[in-house]
């Protein structure tokens, strides 16, 4: 894995510094000569603009590269019907390569499996595929590559974000909102979030709300009504950047939006933004662009016959900390300005 | 239902009748009034009218689609559509433009439904999913990149603003209230409602035009829907495709069934929507201000419905016999 | 005067009519699944007259008026409405031509009150709004004129099949239309609201209104009607004026054939027959107040009664429809707590319900699967139902009662009305019973038909059927019953013997003399 | 509808009329084969099968519960229920007993949903909209919200096992639809069923048990649903509280709406669902297969759903009139 890794930060050289680098080493790889022309299929909910922007980034070096294809599958937000595109597509053997983002961590193992079986250059991407929620590895046996952050990045993004914002703040109550509780990363992603934060007795978690849904109309309503349960909280951190806009919309309304911080997650364009104008604290760190690169020229390559097995934290491929916030603001490139849509 | 055609006497007896769900619930406001401080304030009240408006606008179509005894499952995809075509020309032609197009989206929708039950004669259900399955193509396809954000500035006083200390949505929610009560239970349209839900042949004979009357209502439905999706959209800037959907769905039926409105057609009345709705508002609501866990939260919110509905059947059982 | 019995009713003489007709019929066909139902009818109905209509059940009566009426369309043939050709593709077309029809299936909007149901789609309105002070003086008015007593704000579902029948009636005369079709008006009214409908449709004709009535009462289409239209199998046996013909004339023609007398000879049981049921001080709410009543085998006892008397009512508590809130039953000696039809079944009760489209008949099935419906566990090996054995029994008893028009398995809906009422009886006497409560027996049903279930009711009783007979018909009451029980107001006021005079009987219905 | 009941003439004249969607099928069948090679193959076949199975089989059940009249929005939760139980209880009390609770979950559950519509006279929207809302608390409880993985071999046997070439989860299939098939078709409780789904006053006269029959229907709904999960949690070796969901229960109805089923009760038949079934699952395999974009997807999806219908509709309107 050491060996493939050190091949695929070479192949990606860096990523944040632009996709140059990589059509270059992708050039003089070995079987430059063998442009043998590659069909990938990205399978992924189509309405999702991480997920789009993921595609952006798959979609760049398909260009560069000339001599790929890509068709875009959606599954909407259906495990089941993922399960049959991924059947159906397998079956199709139209594809040397597919990039996917599981909606189901284990459901659509079998799947999985049976694209290996068919030897498509399988990659996940943005979550797995297997009951592991703390490993960036492939966990299919024979799978190209797995480009994700593990819930404890994330978690632990999510908890440095509460620790940042409580700093200096006692005691510190927050509300969170999260996206939909019911979703099993989530709920993993809770317990470590939580066992952070456990460990800072000046924070005091007040309330936990449900179904934010991933948009702004839902957090917003939440929002207010956490506002009304608790005018005195400090913080209010959400699982998403579209919740983090809900609730500084909710804020705004009763104009309290100085008083009280939020986070976010996924540094969306918004989110970037609002954090750089210090109207949150800050959001947890997503690089779907680089996710992108980074799964398209592992697919790319293993089609044309290398063999791979690869794991990669897309944040840390890109060079990024796990979080974007106030303090850290620095160790961002300048024209860091966030990859996705609200 | 509509206590307006009764003699004092039956409507001292349809009141007893209705008194199921209205006690349920003021039983449940009292209880949420001592389990939380936040819940009986001003800001708290309003706000949950704020962020019901849209089920309840929505409602008040769909009470007048079951009442004639159709369904419409495109009422998701529509609100959807509804947010996505208003930002998108709210950008081109403007503000005001973009948001009635909207709403006349909607209506355009709705009206489809309508010819498509009536005139193809196909049934409701698939009628609608179909429709609603297109719809939702389309606003994916307008949006593109799936989100639209408005910076026009004038395009959130829809759903932000304010007259009267009241939020534009809130004022827009009563709008449709009275209006689709009216229409309901004072209008002639509203008893050919009632007669085609009850039994189409009947109001056939009576010359009345039984696919007139059914595909209006899903066109009001369409519309309502629309309306909804573009208060949304103004309130957060932007048209999204997968705003809407099976929650707002489910939401907008759970009120108007829980209110008492039947799906069999030919029953059902506007203030029963109302009532429904705010059951389940302040059902959600009290959920948040008391950070009820998400577990105890879905059975909670089940055994609520089973027992305000209960309740309902209960007294109007007791009332009907005998 | 009750129904049935010749009336003396004024004497209707055709008035000399030169003017060109109202409705035209040219030359009508219409088939259903390739089954003819019409064909080659043609009729005339001139202005301010009434045009009577008879025919078996399933001679096309209630399909020519649909027609008519704009309710179906035509196959071929020209329909001409004062001289001019016209094709309704809805009732909504004739109406605008002034031509309303009251269905022979009673068809109003359960949940709505009596009021709505009348003037549905004649609303006046003020401002937009629908003006319910006018509604309700208009309805008074109405009920003034024809003489029927209803409670506007009652909801439809809520009343007794001759209410609802009386809402149509008002419907169709809430739209002051020139031409009223009545498909079996009084089919379930007593004869004193046949008489004052009678009235009605006279005062209406002397105004010029035209009107085609149909009926299976005869002597109620001799009286009233002007001119005289028989149906036999969907073709048309004759027009005539009505002074020409005679209740026998119209049966042979109807029939084919002449009628043998209307009832059979009564075989009253033996005083020593055993008694089947019996029933102690039933009771429940207003409807039924202390009714005791016994029935021997091979006896029929009538049950008479104005409409609302508690007659059905009596019947639903005893066959476990309805809880009775004191009273016991017995059947054959043994008290009996009956909750469920199915324990009423088991015990060998059958019951012909009032309403065959209520509580009778599931439309959409075919009238085998009806008639079979509650008695699968014979027909069945194991779980699976032997449809061989199912189809060849069911069809024998559907002979029996020669259900005419019958394609076993389409739907009971595409039978005629009267055919549908037989479809009800085959079903209770799929299996013999030992007490039969039939509840209207004959409602919608022709002569033949009447004949013949007459004769079936008298050979089951000779055979120790203990039967149960309620009819708004008196002369059928008086006709079959070995003993006659008469309800008022929810009490068993009089008792009689068979061979008692309908005076009497009338007298205790109505209460205008103390009986006994 | 049962062709089973019908006279040879009138067979041919019903089949007649039952031809268009049936045709419809056929028509995309051909369709299919000709656009993508990969369409018929038996290994595609296969697949379709198999990832319909479920829907297939809960589809079963809820034919009964619309043919009776009645509704059941709780399917979906109660299919990650089932899922959920094997799982936890393969466990502890290992893979048979954990698979056979699963199902006895559903039915217990269905049985619940029967009790409030028939004894408790609760309109089975809003019934089971409670109860599915509930039995989804119940399905996080019992996972604590993470997924329930089972480590025990023969657990995954049942999801991807094969008999004689096929998958379980096809056999199973088949079963559900013979069984059901019989059932309705061809035994007293089918005919029951019919008769309490078109009129139950009349049914009720002829002595049948009017609640029970009803109630059974969503027993067995209620079993078919979470024998579905079952397989699903099988067929990953894992239960998951999120499965199933909205998407199941569309997936389910639209399917048997499809095929002809009516949900106003007392018309439908199996081999109707299963056409419908088929419809859907050819539909989304053919778009997978061509790879098609998503809007195009929503929007032909939309548009062949209404052909299909339509020409279902038209065929039985010419054969119903004259
Ligand atoms: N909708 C229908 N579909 C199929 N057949 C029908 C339909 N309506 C009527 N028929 C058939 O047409 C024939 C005439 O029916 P119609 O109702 O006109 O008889 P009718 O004279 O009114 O009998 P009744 O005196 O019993 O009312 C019958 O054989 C009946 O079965
Ligand atoms: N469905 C009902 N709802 C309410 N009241 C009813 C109903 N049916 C009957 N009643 C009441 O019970 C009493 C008896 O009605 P019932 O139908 O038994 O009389 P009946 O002699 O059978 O009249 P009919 O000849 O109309 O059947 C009536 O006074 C009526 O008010
Ligand atoms: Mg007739
Ligand atoms: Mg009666």
């Amino acid at each position: 894995v050491i060996l493939a890794t050190t091949a695929v930060l070479a192949a990606c050289g860096g990523g944040s510094d632009d996709g140059a680098s990589t059509s270059d080493s992708s050039a003089d790889a070995p079987a430059s000569d063998s442009k043998k022309k590659v069909r990938l299929a990205y399978v992924a909910a189509q309405a999702n603009s991480v997920f789009k922007s993921i595609y952006d980034g798959v979609n760049e070096i398909a260009q560069k590269d000339g001599a790929v294809e890509i068709d875009r599958l959606d599954t909407g937000f259906d495990p089941t019907k993922q399960f049959s595109v991924m059947q159906d597509a397998i079956a199709s053997g139209r594809y040397d390569g597919m990039i996917v983002v599981p909606l189901d961590a284990v459901g659509l193992v079998p799947q999985a499996e049976a694209a290996v079986a068919a030897d498509i250059a399988l990659v996940n991407v943005n979550s797995q595929f297997g009951d592991s929620f703390v490993t960036v590895d492939p966990q299919v046996e024979g799978q190209v590559g797995s480009v994700l952050q593990t819930i404890e990045n994330i978690g632990t993004g999510q908890g440095e974000l509460i620790i940042g914002a409580c700093k200096d703040i006692d005691p510190c109550k927050v509300g969170w909102i999260a996206g939909d509780a019911k979703l099993p990363f989530e709920v993993y992603e809770r317990k470590i979030r939580e066992g952070l934060v456990a460990k800072h007795d000046n924070i005091e978690l007040v309330t936990f709300l449900d179904g934010g849904a991933y948009l702004t109309e839902e957090g917003y309503k939440i929002a207010q009504d956490l506002l009304q349960a608790h005018p005195d909280v400090n913080v209010i951190a959400t699982a998403g950047d579209q919740m983090g806009r809900g609730a500084e919309l909710a804020l705004k309304d009763i104009g309290r939006l100085d008083e009280i911080k939020i986070t976010g997650e996924g540094s969306s364009k918004y989110g970037v933004k609002a954090v750089r104008d210090g109207r949150w604290y800050g959001t947890v760190t997503y690089a779907p662009l680089e996710t992108g690169r980074v799964a398209a020229d592992l697919a790319i390559r293993a089609a044309r016959g290398e063999k791979l097995s690869v794991g990669v934290n897309p944040v840390e491929e890109a060079g990024f900390p796990q979080t974007f916030n106030q303090d850290n603001l620095k160790e961002f490139p300048a024209d860091f300005a966030g990859e996705w849509d609200t | 239902m509509t206590a307006l055609s009764l003699s004092p006497k039956k409507a001292g007896m349809a009141a007893l009748r209705d008194y199921g769900i209205v006690l349920s619930c003021i039983a449940l406001f009292i209880a949420l009034c001592f389990a939380s401080d936040a819940f009986f304030t001003q800001t708290n009240l309003l706000n949950i009218l704020d962020q019901w408006s849209g089920v309840g606008i929505a409602a008040c179509g769909i009470t007048l689609v079951l009442i004639v005894s159709g369904f419409d499952l495109s009422i998701g995809a529509i609100f959807a559509l509804g947010g996505v075509v208003a930002a998108k020309l709210a950008m081109s032609l403007g503000v005001a433009p973009g948001l009635l197009a909207g709403c006349v989206a909607g209506l355009a929708v709705g009206g489809i439904n309508g010819g498509l039950v009536t005139l193809g004669r196909i049934n409701p259900f698939i009628a609608t999913l179909a429709t609603g399955t297109m719809v939702g193509g389309v606003s994916l396809a307008i949006s593109a990149g799936f989100l639209v954000t408005v910076d026009k500035d004038g395009f959130d006083v829809l759903g932000r603003g304010q007259l009267l200390g009241l939020r534009y949505s809130i004022w827009m929610l009563v709008a449709s209230l009275v209006i689709t009560g009216l229409i309901l239970h004072r209008s002639r349209f509203g008893r050919y409602i009632y007669a085609v839900g009850g039994n189409p042949e009947a109001a056939r004979l009576s010359g009345i035009r039984v696919g007139l009357v059914q595909g209006t209502t899903y066109a009001v439905a369409g519309l309502t829907a629309a309306v909804a999706g573009v208060i949304a959209a103004s309130r957060v800037s932007t048209g999204q495709a997968d705003a809407g959907g099976f929650n707002f769905l489910f939401d907008v039926y759970s009120a108007v069934i829980v209110g008492g409105t039947s799906v069999s057609g030919g029953e059902g009345a506007i203030w029963r929507t109302a009532v429904g709705v705010l059951l389940l508002a302040m059902i959600r609501n009290g959920f948040n201000l008391l950070g009820i866990s998400t577990v105890y939260q879905s059975i909670l919110l089940g055994a609520i419905i089973l027992a305000a509905v209960s309740l309902d059947v209960w007294s109007r059982a007791r009332t009907t016999a005998s | 005067m009750f129904r049935g019995l010749s009336r003396s009713g004024a004497l209707s003489t055709p008035r000399e009519d030169r003017t060109s007709p109202r409705v035209e019929l040219r030359a009508i066909s219409k088939r259903f699944h390739g089954v003819s139902a019409l064909a080659d009818v043609s009729l005339e109905v001139t202005p301010g007259s009434v045009h009577g209509l008879v025919g078996e059940n399933g001679a096309g009566k209630s399909t020519l008026m649909k027609i008519t009426g704009g309710v179906i369309r035509p196959d071929s043939g020209d329909l001409l409405v004062d001289g001019a050709a016209v094709s309704y593709r809805s009732p909504r077309d004739a109406l605008a031509d002034g031509i309303t029809i009251i269905a022979q299936e009673i068809s109003l909007v359960p949940a709505r009150s009596v009021i709505e149901n009348v003037f549905l789609g004649t609303e006046p309105t003020r401002g937009g709004f629908v003006d319910t002070d006018k509604l309700h003086t208009r309805f008074l008015a109405l009920c003034e004129r024809v003489g029927f007593e209803l409670d506007p704000t009652e909801q439809v579902r809520l009343l007794r099949l001759a209410d609802q029948q009386k809402v149509e009636i008002l419907r169709a005369l809430a739209r002051d239309a020139s031409f009223i079709i009545m498909d079996e008006p009084t089919a379930s009214l007593t004869t004193d609201e046949a008489q004052r409908l009678l009235a009605t449709v006279r005062r209406l004709r002397d105004g010029g209104t035209s009107v085609v009535y149909v009926s299976h009462f005869l002597q109620e289409v001799l009286d009233i009607a002007d001119t005289v239209t028989v149906l036999k199998d969907g073709q048309l046996v004759r027009t005539a004026p009505a002074d020409g013909e005679s209740q026998e004339s119209l049966v042979r023609a109807m029939l084919g054939r002449p009628l043998a007398s209307a009832f059979p000879p009564k075989r009253p049981p033996a005083e020593t027959a055993p008694v089947v049921l019996e029933c102690r001080g039933l009771a429940r709410g207003h409807a039924v107040q202390d009714v005791s009543l016994t029935v021997r085998a091979g006896e029929i006892l009538g049950l008479a009664g104005l409409i609302g008397s508690g007659r059905s009512e009596v019947a639903r508590l005893i066959f476990g429809l309805d809880r009775a809130e004191t009273g016991t039953v017995s059947v054959n000696g043994q008290p009996a707590h009956i909750r469920h039809a199915r324990h009423a079944m088991n015990l060998g009760l059958r019951m012909v319900p009032e309403s065959r489209k209520d509580q009778g008949l599931v439309m959409g099935r075919s009238s085998v699967e009806n008639v079979t419906l509650a008695y699968l566990r014979d027909l069945s090996t194991g779980p699976l139902i032997s449809l061989s054995r199912e189809r060849s029994r069911a069809s024998g008893v559907l002979s029996d009662l020669d259900v005419r028009g019958e394609t076993s398995s389409a739907p009971v809906s595409t039978l005629s009305g009267g055919n549908q009422q037989k479809v009800v009886f085959a079903k209770a006497l799929f299996q013999a019973p030992t007490l039969l409560i039939a509840d209207e027996p004959t409602r919608g049903v022709d002569v033949g038909a009447k004949e013949s279930i007459y004769k079936i009711l008298v050979d089951l009783a000779a055979q120790g059927l203990a039967i149960v007979l309620i009819s708004s018909d008196l002369e059928e009451v008086l006709g079959l019953a070995h003993r006659v029980a008469v309800m008022r107001n929810g009490r068993l006021v009089a008792e009689f013997p068979g061979d008692v005079a309908d005076a009497e009987v009338m007298s205790a219905a109505f209460g205008t003399k103390a009986a006994r």
